[in-house]
C-alpha cells in the first residue's frame, strides 16, 4: 500500500488491507441477513466458521465475541453489526464493550455530547 | 420538465424502525427525535412531490465486497426491503421512478461518472427509514430513485466527488422530460462512530457548522478528505457524504436555498441524529 | 517501483477456446489466426513479465443487469474461469497480484474514478483465452489484476473516459512499490457485430487505422462517441476500447512506443481479429 | 429518454429501454451459465420461462427461436449467446439466421471482408 498511513486515536479504517485480511470474515457475517443462516450458525458455529473458510484468528476472535478483536481480525462494523444482532446486543452494548465502560456509563457517555 | 423543489436529509438507524414498529414515537427516549419531523411532513403535504431521489448507503444488505460499487443508481420498477439480519419487520415495496433513473444514469455516464445499474435492488433501513419518518401514514406517495453511495469499503468516493455527483444528479432532474415534482433527499449521519476505541464518538460542534454551512456555503465541506471526515465525524460520521450530495443536487435548480426546518438530537443510539429540510428559492 | 515493460492486444471469441481443446492450431481455418502468436509468445519468453493487467469485458458471466458496473476492478488472491453456457473446458485458475489491485483501486478512486472493487471475480473467455495464446505451454507464469470495461449494457464509458482510465492504471502500476515487471494487455474487438439485420459486419479500413493509431497517435479513436464505434465497428467492435485502455496506460510509461508484432485476420467466427504488441521505448 | 435517437441501419443499441424492456429475458439467459439450469430449460420450456417471468412477446420469441425477434424482445447479445448455446448454435449460424442467407452464404460474406 503507498497510501500515506494517518493514525486516528481508537479508529481502524476499513481499507483494501483490511478488505483483504477479512473477507471471509465479512463474508460470513454478509450471510446472516438470512435467518436461515443466523439459525445455521446458532446452531453449529465451528462448522459455520469452517464453512466460510474463517482464519484461526477470526475464528477465535467470533468465539470470544470482542469486538476489537474482530476488528483486528479484519471485521467490518456494518457486516459485524448483523452478527452482534444474533445474540440481540444493540450498538450501546457493543460500544460499552468496546470502550471497556457498563452499559450505563457508555449511554451517559453519550448523552454528555448533547 | 421536471421540477426539482426541495431537499431533504435525515440520519437513519436500524432502531428507528424498530421504535416506529413498537409505537415509542412519544416515549421519552424517542420524543425528542420524532418531534422534528411533524414540520417537514406538513411541508411535504403542501409541496406534495411525486418523486424522491434518494442519496443513501446500503449497511451490507444489497452489496457485498464481492462487487463493491462507488456510486450505484437503481433503475428497477419495484424496490424490496428486506431482513438486514436483526429479523426487524420489512417495509412493503417501494415503487421505482424508473424513466427519472434512466434519465440519472444517461446524463451520470455521459458526465464520466463511472456508475453501477441496479435493475435489481434491495433496499435497507437507510433508503426506507426517511420515507416513513417524512411520510408516517400508509405508503409514502411518492415513486423513488435509490442512489447509493460508498461508505464501507475505502477508498470512499472524496467529498469533492460526491458533490460533483450531486450536480450532475441534479442537472439529470432539470433535463427530465416530465412535469413531475422532484425532491432529493440524503439519508444518513450525522457525527457517529460504532467500532473501535473510540466507539461512542460524536462531534456536535462539527455537525452544527456542518448544517449551517449547507444553508449558504454547501461546499464547505468538500475540502475535507474522508479520513479528515472519519476523525472529525467518526466511522460511520462520513455518511453525511449524503448530504453533500443532496444539496449539491439543490444548488443547480436555483440560486440559493431557503432552510424551512431543521432538528438535531444527541443521543439515538450511537448517534447525533440531524433533520434537514430545503426548498429552492 | 515496478517497471511497465510493454503492451499486448488481442481478439477474444469462445471459439478459440473450443479449438485450443480440440488441439485445431494448425487447421486451415484456424493457422492464419494461431500463426499471428509465436513472435508475441517469443518476446514474452525474453522480457519476462511477472504481471498482467488485463483489460477485458465481460460477457455475461460475473456481471449481470442487477448490477452492471462501468469499471470493475479485480482484488482476489484467486480468480476462477467457469461455464459461460457452451460448456467449453475451463481453464485451471488464475493467481491474483493482490497488492497490486488494491495499489490501483486507490490510484483510480483518488483521481475520482468510481470503480467496482471485486474480492471474489469469476473470469470468462475474455480474461483467459488471452493468457492462453500468450502463454499456450501449461499455466501462464503470471499474476493477474482483471479490469473489466462494460460493453454490454449503455450508456458505456466514453472513448475518452477509458483512455483517462488507463493512463490512471499506468500511473497507478508506475508508482507500485515492487520490483516486478508488468504488461498491459487489452482483450477484444476489433470489428464485429453478432447481433441484428447487419449480423457478420466488419471494417477492415477502420480497423487497420485504429491499429496504425495506437502506434504514435493513441488519441485517436478517443475522437468517436459510442454510437460512432458501434457504425464503424459493429455493436461488439466497441470492445475495441480495451485497447485504447492498454495504450492508454503504456503512455504513460515512456514518450512512445515501438511495435514489437501485429497480425489482422478476417474472419475467425463473424470477427475480424486482431493482435499488437508494444514495447515501451 | 431524452437522449437523441441516431439510426444505425440492422443495429439495436441495447440501452436503457431495451434494458428494461428485456430484464426478464437476458436473467434467464444468464442462468444458463449454469449446465443444471440449461437441463432444467430443456425439460419444461413453458415452466422454466415462467419461473424467470418472461412477457408474452419474450416466450413467443424463445419459441421461435428468431434471434431477430429475441432481440426485438428486449434481449442482450451478450446473454442471448448463452440461449443459442443450448441448441448448438454457433455466432454463424445465428449470423445466417438474422440475415435470411444460408451459413455458407453468410460465411462467404465474412470472408469478402478479408
Ligand atoms: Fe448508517
Ligand atoms: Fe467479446
Amino acid at each position: 500500500m503507498t497510501q500515506p498511513t494517518r493514525q486516528i486515536e481508537g479508529t481502524t479504517p476499513f481499507d483494501g488491507d483490511m478488505a483483504r485480511k477479512g473477507y471471509a470474515l465479512n463474508k460470513m457475517c454478509f450471510s446472516f441477513n438470512s435467518a436461515d443462516n443466523r439459525a445455521a450458525f446458532k446452531n453449529d458455529e465451528e462448522a459455520y466458521m469452517t464453512q466460510y473458510g474463517l482464519t484461526e484468528p477470526q475464528k477465535a476472535a467470533i468465539r470470544s465475541r470482542q469486538v476489537l478483536d474482530l476488528i483486528a481480525a479484519g471485521g467490518n462494523a456494518y457486516y459485524l453489526a448483523k452478527f452482534a444482532g444474533i445474540f440481540g446486543l444493540d450498538m450501546q452494548d457493543i460500544g460499552a464493550q468496546q470502550t471497556g465502560m457498563t452499559k450505563d456509563e457508555f449511554k451517559a457517555k453519550l448523552k454528555a455530547y448533547a | 420538465m421536471a421540477q426539482l423543489i426541495g431537499g431533504l436529509a435525515t440520519s437513519h438507524i436500524p432502531a428507528i424502525g424498530n421504535a416506529i414498529h413498537k409505537g415509542l414515537q412519544n416515549a421519552p427516549y424517542w420524543a425528542p427525535f420524532f418531534a422534528g419531523y411533524p414540520p417537514v411532513q406538513q411541508w411535504l403535504g403542501a409541496q406534495k412531490p411525486d418523486v424522491v431521489v434518494m442519496f443513501y448507503n446500503d449497511h451490507g444488505l444489497n452489496f457485498f465486497l464481492d462487487k463493491m460499487p462507488t456510486f450505484a443508481v437503481g433503475a428497477a420498477a419495484q424496490y424490496n426491503n428486506a431482513d438486514e439480519g436483526w429479523g426487524i419487520p420489512t417495509l412493503p415495496p417501494f415503487k421505482g421512478e424508473v424513466d427519472l433513473s434512466w434519465q440519472i444514469i444517461n446524463t451520470l455516464v455521459g458526465q464520466d461518472f463511472d456508475i453501477v445499474t441496479c435493475q435489481d435492488m434491495l433496499v435497507d433501513h437507510a433508503c426506507t427509514l426517511p420515507l416513513k419518518l417524512f411520510w408516517p401514514e400508509g405508503e409514502a406517495p411518492v415513486t423513488i430513485v435509490p442512489i447509493n453511495i460508498n461508505t464501507v469499503q475505502f477508498p470512499l468516493p472524496s467529498a469533492k466527488r460526491v458533490y460533483a455527483l450531486g450536480k450532475a444528479v441534479g442537472e439529470a432532474i432539470a433535463a427530465w422530460d416530465s412535469s413531475k415534482k422532484v425532491v432529493v433527499c440524503a439519508s444518513g449521519g450525522l457525527s457517529h462512530q460504532l467500532d473501535g476505541e473510540r466507539a461512542g464518538f460524536i462531534n456536535k460542534a462539527f455537525d452544527l457548522q456542518f448544517m449551517d454551512s449547507l444553508v449558504s456555503n454547501p461546499e464547505w465541506a468538500t475540502q475535507f478528505s474522508t479520513l479528515d471526515l472519519v476523525e472529525k465525524t467518526g466511522t460511520q460520521g462520513v455518511e453525511l457524504l449524503m448530504w453533500l450530495a443532496m444539496r449539491a443536487a439543490l444548488s443547480t435548480a436555483g440560486p440559493s436555498v431557503k432552510e424551512v426546518h431543521r432538528n438535531y438530537h444527541i443521543p439515538i443510539s450511537n448517534t447525533a441524529t440531524g433533520l434537514m429540510a430545503f426548498e429552492v428559492a
